[in-house]
């Protein structure tokens, strides 16, 4: 069920600006249906646990995978699914995963908040916050050190600056000149309390303190984003260092697909002007018809299969079926 | 025993941890909590519900997810007049704060010659079977258990939680507070008034003659399950539970496994190097010359907890689990 | 076993284990080293000494004072094609490396359904009696054998620490080496040829018949010193190092048990939710029908190490306190 | 034995500026002779265990603690000598808790890196580097909570700009406003590797990124280290929030009284510089003499009052008894 657009490297060789832009748009729409399936699985009661989704941040995700090469490194979050799907992997295996069957990435036994694909480079998801910081940061020594050329991407959510951690090894990225790119998403939530009542200062300067290349982009803007990553991917591998990367963003639901009544929190007034005005496909969707290089019925047709891709997934993943419970006690030890 | 005192009123298991710490926030003024999303959210288990409307933004405070840092914080208000309660929303991220609690908390009493105190309680979870995979599903209050200076409490019911936690609160020792959080919605009897149950006094939850399960948290309840469904088969389960694994009542435990020569000891931790290891090496020194068949052992399987149900189910005893063992061992 | 080859040649424990890790940065350019003071330096014990200059400082890294940083650094490496030693400079620092070693290292093969492997060896020490004081005294290897993922490993001798260690770096497993820094000098015979030692192996490294002393790190040599005083006392004791607390070898320490009916578990962490809990436990089921007398635990005192010389001294297990016990139970 | 010098609170209020700085003299001695008995008794192999001293750093912690009132909060670390004496101990108790008497600050329980002291606010020395960030920001929270007006002192060495959990704190602390000074003393060394090796960017960005006022001094001038401290302390007092204090300086001798051949990481001549022209005693007795404060006899004098009160603290503690084995598990707990 892998398909070119979900592989970067492929495409990229060939690709014209167009094209480049055009397959942005259709991953944006993966991610964005993937995580409207996983919400129907969670109200059907289909889904065990709880699922974190992406929606509304889908071009921070896409714009940097986009600018990576596929054996290139990334380090996720519990919010991990759209990092997944921008890095290739296919959603078949990660809605069996999902719902813990066999088929899934990590059969069965990682679920949602521990997705992980080596094929892909998907180091995983993590359930601990600011968990894959040093994960990340190893990848890149590991790629020094063996001149692979490889690039880490370490994503995280603003919560992720109060564990001291990210401190540590940002310390380290800037003195032995690793090639990792700290991404953080600022999506103005540390589950439910605003960012600014957990930060001091200003999110830029964390990084700057270490030295750091660092920019603060609009995560709303595909194309923005990926140029950005683009250009600090590249400064990366040619060995000049890390970079960090603040993406402004937004959740659309929840923290979790369970928490529903949010108003305690933040104002609907405030999700209703993201979704309305600063929603990631439909401005790009936008620059795409006033380029010329789509009509909105070229957008809705790869919309439509996309949706055909993703509940093909969906079905795929019921009917599979559970790992043998002889599987319980494998893989503790390599 | 006092679970024996009319029962005015059932409250859920997080319902008597809430008025726990609201009562202790009540009497007195150095109590304050702090955790991520204590306050409006009132924890993802919604256990703190209220507090930050009664006691203000002051006293009920959020903060950022540093666990270390505020764990710290916690550490250095504690020895300086505050009694912090400490709220590490799951038990895995204990992970985080071992330097404080194990390097500074235990030990500031007793590097200080007596001099420091540190009153503080670290509440946090533990358990699985939950669907929230390796990183969300520890109990790991066998580590802290293994450390001098720390006292470690599990409660089972909504009574000992209410009691035991104000006990917590008035400690001048550091606490860590074990809930288990598939229990939070279980009813029991509390009272009304104002009570404490002491540490290190186990409760026999059940009275029995022909095998002891010594259980914790909630695998008490996997005991009394067990114990109803042998009793139908003959066999008379005695459940006791220590309550606090430090300090630890060898006694009881001790004397209820002479009495019925035989003892299971159920704790929802791994039982490699973990709580289980503690109370059986206890019983088999206590009880030598009383027992039958060697003590049980029963915890998690040695695994990282896995996402998927039927795995993530047999990692964990069962009622049906500790039925077999019992008559397995009362056949001989 | 082993020992019996024809000692070559004698090295200390430390140059034991600096030869096991020249051996293997030259065996496969994957390995390196990093921590504080591990370059020039070569640790504050010297232990690393020469390394530097023979590998490089690319591969014998000098950090930060971040544990937690590198550690996670390590794991990440390991995960991604690196054979990473990290170094720990004293084993009350693993508190802040926890969440990195157990939360990351110890599940990534679990969680990943297989995945992906994180082929790492942590170096750290254990053990009190050098005046350090509380934070600079503990033996944490109680915490770190809980966790399914991790292999934890306590060689006693030269000869033990080589072997395992070339073992530890060719493990695909987060593997953790607890060396204890009071044995650095001790000397033991080491041959010059490349060997490894399997895990999960228990040494018995002295035969006995009337008791056994199971005994870790630096215990071992507490428990032969115990065996030649018992021996002029007529008392023969058998001492078996199991050299991993996880895997544990249960059948080694057990059938000796069968054989000499008696058992005393010596370690130098706490005992109380302890190695020598889970030893003794098991134990006492293995060998439940041929003990003679209860399983007996030697740990450390349940308190933070005290800093004054007669207080520290008292808290560790001693070759006397050793020969009492076991003439008090061999007496029955 | 404590002397009123060794009490600031007494002192400052009377105090001209002349008594001031006579003062802070007679604290930089007493700290510099305190560290050379604790070197002849490691010598004299009379001191179980090591020591780390502070020869060379006085200016640091005389200084600061001549700008706190008796009650306000310090926490110190394993060089912790000059904190705990600069804040008003005594020498007598110190040095019996070097030598694991029962007449020591900690009942010989503690040794040289856990001296505390509550009556002079000393919330204790710490092994663990960087392990008492969390507690002095913990005093600080505890004061504005109580409306005590204790301000916390938190001393560190550089190396401890390496521990995620200072910026964790530190962020904390300017969140809440708390009032706690960060007083790093860069001494150039993590034991035996240049803090240019472990220190990515600056170290006042470290403070700077959280919005924290900070500010780096010569931490060889105790004029400039006092009125700079001074300045930030009655800020916090007054609630303006917390700190960052760079104060540059130098140990004279090695990271511990064991480490004698050094050149492998410095140089013999970079020590005598040090101590030749930037010896914080040596500074400010010239300043006093031109000032007219004193002459030299005056000076002398003052020493040798000093070597008579240290001295004599010496002999009390190896005099002293050690405790007796039953108080080995005593508090334990409280
Ligand atoms: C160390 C740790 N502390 C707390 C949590 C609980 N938790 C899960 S997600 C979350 C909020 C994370 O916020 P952010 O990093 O901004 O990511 P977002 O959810 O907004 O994507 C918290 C507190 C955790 N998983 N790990
Ligand atoms: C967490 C931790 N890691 C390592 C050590 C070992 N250690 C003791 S002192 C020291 C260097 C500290 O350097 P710095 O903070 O600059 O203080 P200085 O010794 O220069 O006063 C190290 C690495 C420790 N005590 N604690
Ligand atoms: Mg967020
Ligand atoms: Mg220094």
């Amino acid at each position: 069920m892998t398909t070119a657009a979900s592989n970067p490297e492929i495409g990229r060789e060939s690709s014209t600006e167009k094209e480049k832009w055009l397959r942005a748009y259709r991953q944006m729409v993966r991610i964005r249906l993937f995580e409207e399936q996983v919400n129907e699985l969670y109200t059907r009661a289909l889904m065990p646990g709880l699922a974190h989704l992406y929606s509304g941040q889908e071009a921070v995700a896409v714009g940097i995978c986009e600018a990576l090469r596929r054996d290139d490194y990334i380090t996720s979050t519990h919010r991990g699914h759209g990092h997944c799907l921008a890095k290739g992997a296919s959603p078949d295996r990660m809605f069996a995963e999902l719902l813990g069957k066999e088929a899934g990435y990590c059969r069965g036994k990682g679920g949602s908040m521990h997705i992980a694909d080596p094929a892909t480079g998907n180091l995983g998801a993590n359930a601990i916050v600011g968990g894959s910081v040093g994960i990340a940061t190893g990848a890149a020594f590991a790629s020094k050190r063996l001149k692979n050329g490889r690039v880490a991407i370490c994503f995280f959510g603003e919560g992720a600056l109060g564990q001291g951690s990210l401190y540590e090894v940002m310390n380290l990225a800037e003195l032995w000149k690793l090639p990792v790119i700290y991404v953080c998403e600022n999506n103005l939530y540390n589950e439910y309390t605003h960012f600014s009542e957990t930060t001091a200062g200003t999110i830029l300067g964390r990084a700057l303190a270490f030295g750091m290349e660092a920019v603060a982009i609009d995560g709303q803007d595909v194309r923005r984003v990926h140029d950005v990553a683009a250009r600090l991917v590249e400064r990366a591998r040619a060995g000049n260092g890390p970079a960090f990367l603040q993406a402004d963003t937004y959740r659309y639901s929840g923290h979790h697909v369970g928490d529903i009544n949010r108003e305690y929190y933040r104002s609907r007034q405030e999700e209703q002007f993201w979704k309305k005005e600063r929603d990631p496909i439909q401005l790009h969707a936008n620059w795409l018809i006033a380029q010329g290089h789509a009509d909105s019925a070229a957008l809705e047709k790869m919309t439509v299969e996309a949706r055909t891709e993703i509940e093909g997934a969906v079905k795929f993943a019921v009917a599979a079926p559970y790992p043998s419970v002889d599987h319980v006690d494998e893989d503790v030890y390599a | 025993m006092p679970e024996t005192a009319t029962p005015e009123r059932e409250l859920t298991f997080a319902q008597a941890v809430r008025e726990a710490l609201a009562e202790e926030l009540r009497r007195d003024e150095c109590v304050c909590i702090f955790g991520e999303d204590v306050a409006e959210a009132g924890t993802p288990f919604k256990v703190l519900s209220g507090l930050v409307e009664e006691f203000g933004s002051d006293r009920v405070i959020d903060t950022p997810i540093s666990e270390a840092g505020f764990t710290g914080i916690g550490v250095g208000a504690a020895m300086t007049g505050l009694r912090p309660v400490v709220d590490i929303m799951f038990g895995d991220f204990l992970t985080l704060t071992m330097d404080q609690m194990v390097n500074q908390a235990a030990k500031a009493h007793y590097m200080s010659g007596g001099h420091w105190k540190v009153p503080m309680v670290m509440r946090t979870t533990l358990g699985a079977t939950r669907r929230s995979a390796a990183q969300h599903s520890q109990s790991l209050h066998a580590w802290f258990s293994h450390v001098p200076g720390l006292k470690v409490v599990l409660p089972s019911t909504p009574y000992d939680a209410k009691g035991l936690l104000k006990t917590a609160v008035r400690d001048d020792n550091p606490v860590v507070f074990f809930e288990d959080k598939m229990m939070y919605k279980l009813k029991g009897p509390v009272p009304q008034e104002d009570y404490t149950i002491p540490f290190g006094v186990a409760d026999v939850k059940r009275a029995g003659s022909d095998i002891t399960l010594v259980a914790t948290s909630s695998m008490v309840q996997v005991a009394l399950g067990a114990a109803v469904l042998l009793e139908k088969e003959g066999i008379s389960a005695e459940v006791v539970d220590p309550r606090t694994t430090w300090p630890l009542d060898e006694k009881t435990i001790v004397d209820s496994v002479k009495k019925t020569s035989r003892a299971i000891v159920l704790d929802e931790g791994y039982g490699r190097y973990g709580a289980t290891a503690e109370i059986a090496a206890v019983i088999a020194e206590g009880a030598f010359y009383d027992l039958d068949a060697p003590v049980k052992r029963m915890g998690a399987m040695h695994v990282p907890i896995p996402f998927s149900p039927p795995l993530e189910d047999v990692t964990v005893p069962t009622d049906e689990g500790v039925v077999a063992a019992a008559r397995e061992m009362c056949r001989k």
